[in-house]
């Protein structure tokens, strides 16, 4: 029983850390905008823990460039199991319309696995809160896998 | 303190402003710039959307009449709408759904031999 | 008395980009604190080598996802200046609208996000909701929320239609009158200002000699606005810039503030005075020579250098955005303060490290 | 055409950003121009109510160019920008990234030089020689 | 000794069933009150069952030790106050957790938790001797310590000790974590430090911690109704009362600084115990 | 039966004292100090064992005994009088003449010595002075012998100077337990100047400038209450024409009129406890070796001042000068560990700490009911054993690492785990429950509730020194997770000294309760608390000692269970905002200009709120003005 509920839980309650990797700030913007009254992500039990090693969901805007590749390694790795990475935007898909800049990796899966793409430059909160949606159903079956 | 005290008060007696998504959705605004779509049949291939988009994420084969975008890279802009001839592409009001693969939209047409003799599209955008 | 040296960031809650500072403090008074950027950097302006000068105003426009339409606007200004063509005069009132519409969410996002650095919750959601009419406004007149997308060279894209005009004034007024209800606590409470006032100093020599820009150096009391500049529908609406003399980051809240009510009232002068006639004039062939344009954003001054010798590439894009001005200031600022006014203090300046980094 | 652009050489920088600096001219920006395999405009903008002077210094790749940081500090983070992407090196900057402030290794170096790459252990080279 | 054990039961049991519905009506309260619709009011158990469900991270084992510790120590002080003990007593016992949650902290050098951790300190430090000082007039009053006689007391305290009853509230707003004294940790990570404190614990370890800051919820609610111990109803009254007002000043009110606080709270603090003394005096 | 016990409680160590002095062989000198220590250690006991006794030597004894210690007196004198000339000090030179010549006038003209003099008394006060001096002070002697061989290696001394140093020692502890066991106040104020005469040489061991100094600083300071004690015994036998200190006692106040000798009695133990304002000579007797701070803190020498003052302090029960005296004394308690607070020298931070406990032990004796009685005794127990097991440890430490700043014990647990967790349980055992130093303090504050300002400032106090202790644990403990950690190897004089001590501090608190109506209830006029199930129990408070020991000691152990379940595979590198450089173990990060900087973390001193520099000043000032009134109290 007490399995089950933290199964259930475990969908109940994604806290998640955003980082912004080289994005244009849209779409950073638009990943708080779901924190906010209109769209209140919190209603999901989503909660801004500005912390890797709280958080379920890693939140990721941007591009990737060389130097930041880095730092969001070491945020991936610093996350407890089990974790879901949500890729947002143009950017954090493929780059977007940075991909052929000197400085960008382009596309988060390049750096870390990913779990979940959301489109748009930048996507709407809509989208977003569909992403985390999203992220939650497969980090179920990453939970059960694992068990 | 004082200032914030009735504000914040007044929320807690109103309805919350969410808007409770996904359970209710707003209607798309009209000039929504949602999901970019083709309407393959029309287009000639001539390459003037690949060649205007500002993220170089369209390829158009002419040869083998494929229309090819990569939607993880398109931004949305809207600039290969307006630069169809043809007019046979349109942003759709909603945006394209989050998924969990890479993937690649590839739309094959008909493969045309002779050039075309009427150009229907023009001709609506003369009537217009 | 101890020393502490903390990295402050990239990531880091308080800081919604990546930006790094090395601090070090004594009892948690900051004694010095160097900066390590470079998290953003794209290398985007060089992209004009491969993007042609249209594909680059939807490059330039995302040098930065908040104030992106007033990007695009400097740039297809210097090109359509140097080409000698003018955008009508209702295409030049429209973007007068985007770009104080963007002024707004910039400001209510980043008043909101002041609120939370120095811990005031609910007073950011309330900032933030209100920027929501914005965001819709936006999106109802330009089928994007953020980025626009609303410049070409030679005018602009889309057309606002009447009936629209009229919502948005409405929408407008809401705002106006939610952004009174909370004036007092932005200015008036007394938790606020104990958080901000004399936090961060920037006196009127030092900002000016530092080259601060924008809010950060009207409020050290400097009226320059680069709007006086007149671009755009500028010469025909009425506007003070907005200036306070403290140099702190209360001061600079409050211009930022001020400012936010400033828009809503040149949006309706704008709309009150918006000609009819075309929104934009084809333009043929490509700029030659050197050429700078100012615009102001909502973090201050923004020049784009840019040389091209006729063909379709630029063949040197330079953007100095208002941010970048801004570092320099910001560095003079924070030793001295105490560690829970560094986020207030960093995010006094409106730092926007994308746009800084480019 | 721009306005009000004054040619000055790369010994004057200094002198002429103080001028400046008397005149109660605020430091806007610095802007570089790679122009061919051996030479770089520099672009020094001033303004002062709204009204922009600007210098043009052409420079010598490779070459040492004085940083007027103790002047305007400001100038600091652009003179280490144009380290950064054109490989010229400013002499006496307050805060060195020494090519690293925007760039990783992996990045590459110099990526604004269109017309040839300066690699770092040349300029390093230059500078010694 | 029935009524005793059924009494421990309750405490072990009941307090942080009691304790996470509270946070979960906290949260609930606080999105209204920012115009939002906030989450569910189960969300505190499904936070700390996903806690518990979490991998084991840790950067030492000396922190694992710490983080049982500062539960002990929590659990110990709402059983003693369900058994109506001395409250200095209860509140020595509860300085055990609050210890071992600033050596938790400081358990490895990171930076932050090393901040949070001497904040946190400075907070015990600043609300420390305004507790005991509350015990000490109710002391005045009651003429003992223990719990016991403030039952026994026929008057509310309230009555009597308006001031010291807002003074608790001082130290209530610190020990909850509450705006504008929410700097060793926050409930929402926005904070210059992080998690402060809480930075460096992750998974079980701060699902532990969670539950432990229930247990302390309880205790320092229950040291509020005290204060009306006449009657149940009186009790339950004081205690939506004053957790309401709590959330009202959390959202209204600007994070302060600790300088601030140690100032403040204890000028304003010590000023209001005085006075308040002195009119129980004259009377 | 008392003869022999006192003679090995006494005689014992200043004889062994001697012959440590004399055989300068380093074998003979250990077992002569383990022998004592044997003998000091079964003679206390013994001496409690017995109970309550007085003792006068049998007749011709008695006389002789009284002539050799007056004789004794004022060769001491001269000698004091011979140093104070040597470093041209007239200062002390007139607080010595200022001390001999009332003397000289009181026994050739006031003391009849025709009368028989009185001898010994033991009631439970003097017998726990005796037993903390014989037995803490044995396992710092018996601690001091590796150290101070170390010490000597340190300092490349080339002839050693431990012979005097163990004669110095020894000499001491037999004169504390002589200055407890005295019935005869002019043998007391004997025995009073050899710890000071002791503490000075003692302080001034490595002859070092700033050694002499602050030696010299000591013995003026302890001279001046010297000064004030002589005339509190003249004027003490002038109004109640004894010598005698239990007829003193019983005479109580005689409507006030001995208040003022009993006032100049209390601040002869001011200074001797190094109350404020006479705190600098205990801070600058930190520049002896370890071993001496040790003694000097814990058991002896600070001890002796309380010691005078619980003695006499039956007799002004209820006077306003006792009120004074609590005010001063929770002032104390408040100021110094403020002042510890913006220290990060380990030792000073004891220091203070040790003044500030004193403070809260004065204050106790001034409050003066059976309560604050009871709290006062057993911190002094209390107290001497956690003080001294923490100043061994750093002793310890600042042998290991050569530094004795806390902020360079930072993650001292990595590198010396065994040393490291005596030094956390010693702290703890300061700072929690169920630990008997906090059940004294718990004692205090309900003894003091009646007297606002005094709990008011004893709130405030033992909030400060949560602080002060917390971060010291903190920081000791202070390291990323290293594999396969090893106890560092320890020599049995150190280990068994710091093992006895850390247990005895947590065994002897679980018994506190039978400490409490064994030896300290028979003491008090009523008792205040009932001891049942292990509990203190009274209508105002009860404190569940041994429940609530041993639920704790339950948590401890589970807690440590799941701790050591932690293997490496569970640890992470800690949270820098995503620049951290290396694996778990590693404190660097990335920062500017890709440097690789090493994380510093250091505590808050709040310098500026509580700063050495700006604090003193004040508190000395009111201190003294403080001091003034309660003396004006007395009149
Ligand atoms: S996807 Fe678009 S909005 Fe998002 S970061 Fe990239 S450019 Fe900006
Ligand atoms: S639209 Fe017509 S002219 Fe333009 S590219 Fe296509 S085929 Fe050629
Ligand atoms: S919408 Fe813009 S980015 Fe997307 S395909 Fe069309 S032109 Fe390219
Ligand atoms: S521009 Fe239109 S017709 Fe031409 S290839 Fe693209 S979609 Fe087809
Ligand atoms: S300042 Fe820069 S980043 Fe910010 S809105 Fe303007 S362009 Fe965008
Ligand atoms: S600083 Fe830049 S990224 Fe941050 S909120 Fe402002 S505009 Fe956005
Ligand atoms: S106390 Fe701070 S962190 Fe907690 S809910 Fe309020 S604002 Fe958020
Ligand atoms: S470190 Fe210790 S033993 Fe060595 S010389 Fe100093 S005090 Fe003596």
């Amino acid at each position: 029983m007490i399995k089950d509920f933290i199964e259930k839980s475990r969908a109940k309650s994604p806290w998640m850390v955003h980082f912004d990797c080289g994005s244009c700030n849209g779409c950073d913007i638009e990943t708080l905008a779901c924190l906010t009254p209109i769209y209140d992500v919190e209603r999901f039990g989503v909660v801004n823990v500005g912390n890797p090693k709280h958080a379920d969901l890693l939140m990721v805007t941007g591009a990737v460039n060389h130097r930041n590749k880095h730092a969001l390694k070491k945020i991936y790795d610093q996350m407890p199991d089990p974790k879901a990475v949500v890729a947002i935007g143009a950017c954090g898909l493929s780059g977007g319309v940075f991909r052929e800049a000197y400085n960008v990796v382009g596309g988060i899966d390049k750096v870390i696995p990913v779990d979940v793409y959301v489109y748009g430059c930048p996507p709407k909160p809509e989208a977003i809160i569909d992403g985390v949606v999203k992220a939650i159903e497969t980090f179920k079956a990453k939970a059960r896998e694992a068990a | 303190m004082m200032f914030m005290t009735p504000h914040i008060l007044k929320n807690l007696f109103q309805k919350s402003a969410t808007r409770m998504y996904p359970l209710e959705q707003r209607e798309p605004f009209e000039r929504a710039r949602g999901e970019l779509a083709i309407t393959v049949e029309d287009c000639i291939f001539c390459g003037a959307c690949a060649r205007k988009c500002p993220s170089q994420c369209i390829t158009v084969d002419k040869k083998t009449a494929t229309w090819t975008l990569d939607p993880m890279a398109c931004i949305c802009c809207g600039i290969c709408v307006t630069a169809c001839p043809k007019n046979c592409l349109q942003q759709e009001l909603v945006y394209r759904r989050p998924c969990t693969e890479r993937e690649q939209i590839s739309r094959q047409g008909e493969i045309r031999r002779r050039p075309r003799k009427v150009k229907p599209a023009d001709e609506e955008k003369k009537a217009a | 008395m101890s020393k502490m040296t903390i990295p402050f960031g990239p990531q880091h809650p308080v800081l919604p980009e990546p930006l790094h500072l090395k601090l070090v403090m004594e009892d948690e008074i900051v004694t010095e604190a160097i900066p390590q950027i470079g998290f953003v950097h794209r290398g985007l302006e060089k992209l004009c080598e491969i993007r042609d000068i249209h594909q680059m105003i939807q490059v330039v426009e995302r040098v930065c996802g908040i104030c992106s339409m007033i990007h695009a606007m400097c740039y297809c200004q210097a090109i359509e200046k140097q080409m000698g063509v003018e955008a009508p005069r209702r295409a030049r009132f429209l973007r007068v609208i985007w770009s104080e519409l963007h002024r707004m969410h910039s400001h209510l996002l980043w008043l909101g996000l002041y609120a939370d650095a120095f811990g005031f919750e609910s007073l950011f959601m309330q900032l933030w909701k209100i920027r929501e009419r914005i965001m819709d406004i936006n999106e109802a007149t330009s089928g994007n929320r953020v980025i626009v997308s609303v410049n070409v060279i030679g005018g602009v894209r889309y057309d606002i239609p009447p009936e629209q005009l009229s919502w948005i004034l409405k929408e407008l007024g809401q705002v106006e009158k939610e952004l009174k209800a909370i004036q007092n606590t932005m200015l008036n409470d007394y938790t606020v200002k104990k958080r901000t006032v004399g936090k961060g100093v920037l006196d009127k020599a030092t900002a000016y000699e530092l080259g601060a820009a924008g809010p950060t150096l009207r409020a050290s009391g400097w009226a320059q606005d680069a709007r006086q500049l007149r671009y755009a529908a500028f010469d025909e609406l009425d506007f003070e810039p907005v200036v306070e003399t403290a140099g702190d980051s209360y001061a600079r809240g409050a211009v930022r503030f001020r400012e936010t009510l400033q828009s809503i009232d040149l949006v309706r002068q704008a709309i009150d005075k918006l000609p009819a006639g075309e929104i934009n004039v084809k333009v043929k062939g490509f700029p030659e020579g050197e050429m700078v344009a100012r615009v102001e954003q909502p973090r201050g001054e923004l020049l784009y250098y840019m040389k091209c010798d006729g063909s379709k590439h630029l063949d040197r894009l330079r953007i100095r955005t208002p941010t970048f001005a801004n570092i320099a200031p910001l560095l003079a600022m924070l030793p001295g303060c105490q560690l829970a006014d560094v986020p207030v203090i960093v995010l006094s300046i409106d730092p926007c490290i994308s746009c800084t980094e480019r | 055409m721009i306005e009000n652009m004054y040619s000055i050489s790369v010994d004057e920088i200094v002198g002429q950003a103080g001028r400046m600096k008397q005149d109660g001219y605020r430091l806007v920006t610095l802007t570089a121009v790679d122009l061919n395999e051996h030479e770089v405009d520099l672009i020094y903008h001033f303004d002062r109510d709204l009204k922009m002077k600007h210098f043009r210094v052409n420079v010598t790749k490779g070459r040492k160019v004085p940083s007027i940081s103790a002047v305007y500090f400001g100038a600091v983070l652009v003179e280490n920008e144009i380290q950064d992407q054109f490989g010229l090196h400013f002499d006496g900057l307050a805060l060195d990234y020494d090519e690293g402030l925007y760039l990783e290794e992996e990045a590459g170096r110099t990526p604004f030089c269109k017309y040839g790459v300066i690699t770092k252990a040349a300029s390093a080279k230059a500078i010694t020689d | 000794m029935i009524k005793d054990t059924l009494l421990v039961l309750f405490a072990l049991a009941g307090a942080p069933l009691l304790g996470g519905f509270m946070a979960g009506i906290d949260r609930r309260i606080t999105a209204r009150l920012q115009a939002r619709f906030g989450p569910p009011i189960m969300q505190p158990f499904y936070d700390v069952a996903k806690l518990f469900g979490k991998q084991m991270i840790v950067p030492n084992s000396w922190q694992v030790f710490c983080a049982y510790v500062y539960l002990v120590g929590a659990v110990l002080s709402v059983v003693l106050f369900f058994l109506q003990s001395d409250l200095l007593l209860i509140f020595f016992v509860q300085a055990v957790g609050a210890v071992f949650l600033v050596l938790g902290g400081m358990a490895v050098p990171s930076p932050y938790a090393q901040v949070g951790a001497q904040r946190e300190l400075i907070q015990v430090l600043t609300y420390e001797p305004l507790l005991i000082l509350v015990f000490v007039t109710i002391y005045s009053v009651t003429g003992s310590f223990k719990i016991s006689a403030i039952y026994a007391h026929e008057a509310p305290l309230l009555k009597e000790l308006p001031l010291i009853f807002i003074v608790l509230t001082y130290a209530l707003t610190i020990k909850l974590r509450k705006s504008p004294f929410d700097f060793s940790t926050s409930h929402h990570g926005h904070q210059e430090i992080v998690k402060g404190v809480l930075t460096e614990h992750s998974g079980p370890i701060l699902g532990l911690i969670e539950v432990g800051h229930w247990y302390e919820t309880v205790l320092i609610l229950g040291l509020c109704a005290l204060f009306w111990a006449t009657s149940p109803v009186g009790m339950i009254i004081l205690i939506t009362a004053t957790y309401f007002a709590e959330l009202i000043v959390d959202n209204a009110m600007a994070r302060m600084t600790w300088r601030w606080m140690l100032g403040y709270v204890w000028s304003v603090g010590l000023a209001m115990s005085v006075i308040n003394i002195i009119w129980l005096y004259a009377k | 039966m008392p003869s022999l016990l006192l003679f090995m409680c006494i005689l014992v160590p200043i004889i062994a004292g001697v012959l440590c002095y004399l055989v300068r062989i380093g074998f003979a000198r250990t077992l002569t100090v383990l022998v004592t220590g044997a003998v000091l250690t079964a003679g206390s006991l013994m001496l409690l064992g017995h109970g309550t006794f007085t003792y006068v030597p049998p007749s011709p004894w008695a006389g002789l005994v009284n002539t050799a210690i007056t004789l004794a007196d004022f060769a001491l004198l001269a000698i004091m009088f011979g140093i104070a000339r040597k470093h041209r000090s007239k200062l002390i030179m007139t607080l010595v003449v200022l001390q001999a010549v009332p003397l000289l006038f009181f026994e050739l003209f006031m003391v009849d010595h025709g009368a028989p003099a009185p001898g010994f008394y033991g009631d439970n006060l003097s017998l726990i002075i005796t037993l903390l001096v014989s037995i803490v002070g044995s396992l710092i002697c018996v601690f001091a012998l590796p150290y101070m061989q170390k010490h000597e290696a340190h300092l490349h001394l080339k002839r050693s100077r431990q012979p005097q140093f163990f004669f110095l020692l020894l000499i001491f502890l037999g004169a504390m337990n002589g200055l407890a066991l005295s019935n005869n106040i002019a043998w007391l104020y004997f025995f009073f100047e050899v710890t000071t005469f002791c503490s000075f040489m003692l302080i001034g061991h490595d002859g070092t400038p700033i050694a002499v100094k602050n030696a010299l600083r000591a013995l003026w300071m302890n001279s001046l209450g010297g000064v004030a004690f002589v005339f509190g015994m003249i004027g003490a036998h002038h109004i109640a024409g004894t010598t005698d200190i239990q007829q003193i006692i019983a005479s109580g106040p005689m409507g006030g009129a001995l208040l003022v000798p009993l006032a100049l009695l209390c601040l002869a133990g001011f200074t001797k406890s190094a109350q404020v304002p006479f705190q600098s000579w205990l801070l600058g007797a930190m520049v002896a070796p370890t071993p001496v701070s040790a003694l000097l803190h814990s058991s002896t020498m600070v001890k002796a001042g309380v010691y005078v003052i619980f003695r006499f302090a039956p007799t002004f029960a209820g006077t306003f000068f006792s009120q004074g005296l609590a005010i001063v004394g929770s002032f104390t308690f408040l100021v110094t560990i403020a002042l510890a607070l913006g220290q990060r020298n380990g030792k000073k931070i004891l220091a203070y700490s040790t003044i500030s406990n004193l403070g809260l032990i004065i204050a106790c004796a001034g409050i003066n009911t059976p309560t604050a009685l009871a709290a006062g005794i057993l911190l002094i127990i209390f107290h001497a054993i956690s003080k001294a097991l923490l100043f061994l440890c750093v002793g310890t430490i600042e042998q290991e690492i050569g530094s004795r700043d806390i902020e360079d014990m930072r993650g001292l647990f990595a590198v010396k785990p065994r040393i490291a967790v005596i030094t956390v349980i010693g702290i703890m055992t300061m700072l929690l429950p169920p630990f008997g130093v906090l059940i004294s303090k718990w004692m205090a504050i309900e003894a003091a509730s009646n007297n606002l300002p005094a709990v008011g400032m004893i709130a405030m106090g033992s909030a400060l020194g949560f602080v002060v202790w917390g971060r010291w644990a903190g920081i000791l403990m202070s390291a990323s997770y290293k594999k396969g950690l090893k106890p560092e190897p320890m020599s049995a004089f150190v280990n068994g000294p710091l093992s006895v001590l850390a247990g005895g501090a947590v065994l002897f608190s679980l018994v506190l309760p039978w400490i409490y109506s064994l030896l300290v209830k028979p003491m008090l006029a009523f008792a205040p608390y009932q001891v049942h199930f292990g509990s203190l129990d009274s209508s105002i408070g009860g404190f569940t000692v041994i429940p609530i020991f041993l639920i704790l000691a339950a948590g401890f152990v589970y807690a440590l269970k799941q701790a050591q379940k932690t293997r490496a595979r569970h640890v992470a590198p800690m949270y820098m905002s995503g620049v951290h450089s290396g694996g778990p173990d590693d404190e660097t990060f990335r920062g500017p200009m890709n440097k690789i900087v090493q994380i510093e973390t250091g505590n808050y001193y709040l310098t500026r709120l509580f700063g050495e520099e700006r604090l003193t000043f004040w508190v000395n000032n009111v201190a003294v003005a403080l001091l003034v009134l309660m003396m004006g109290g007395a009149l």
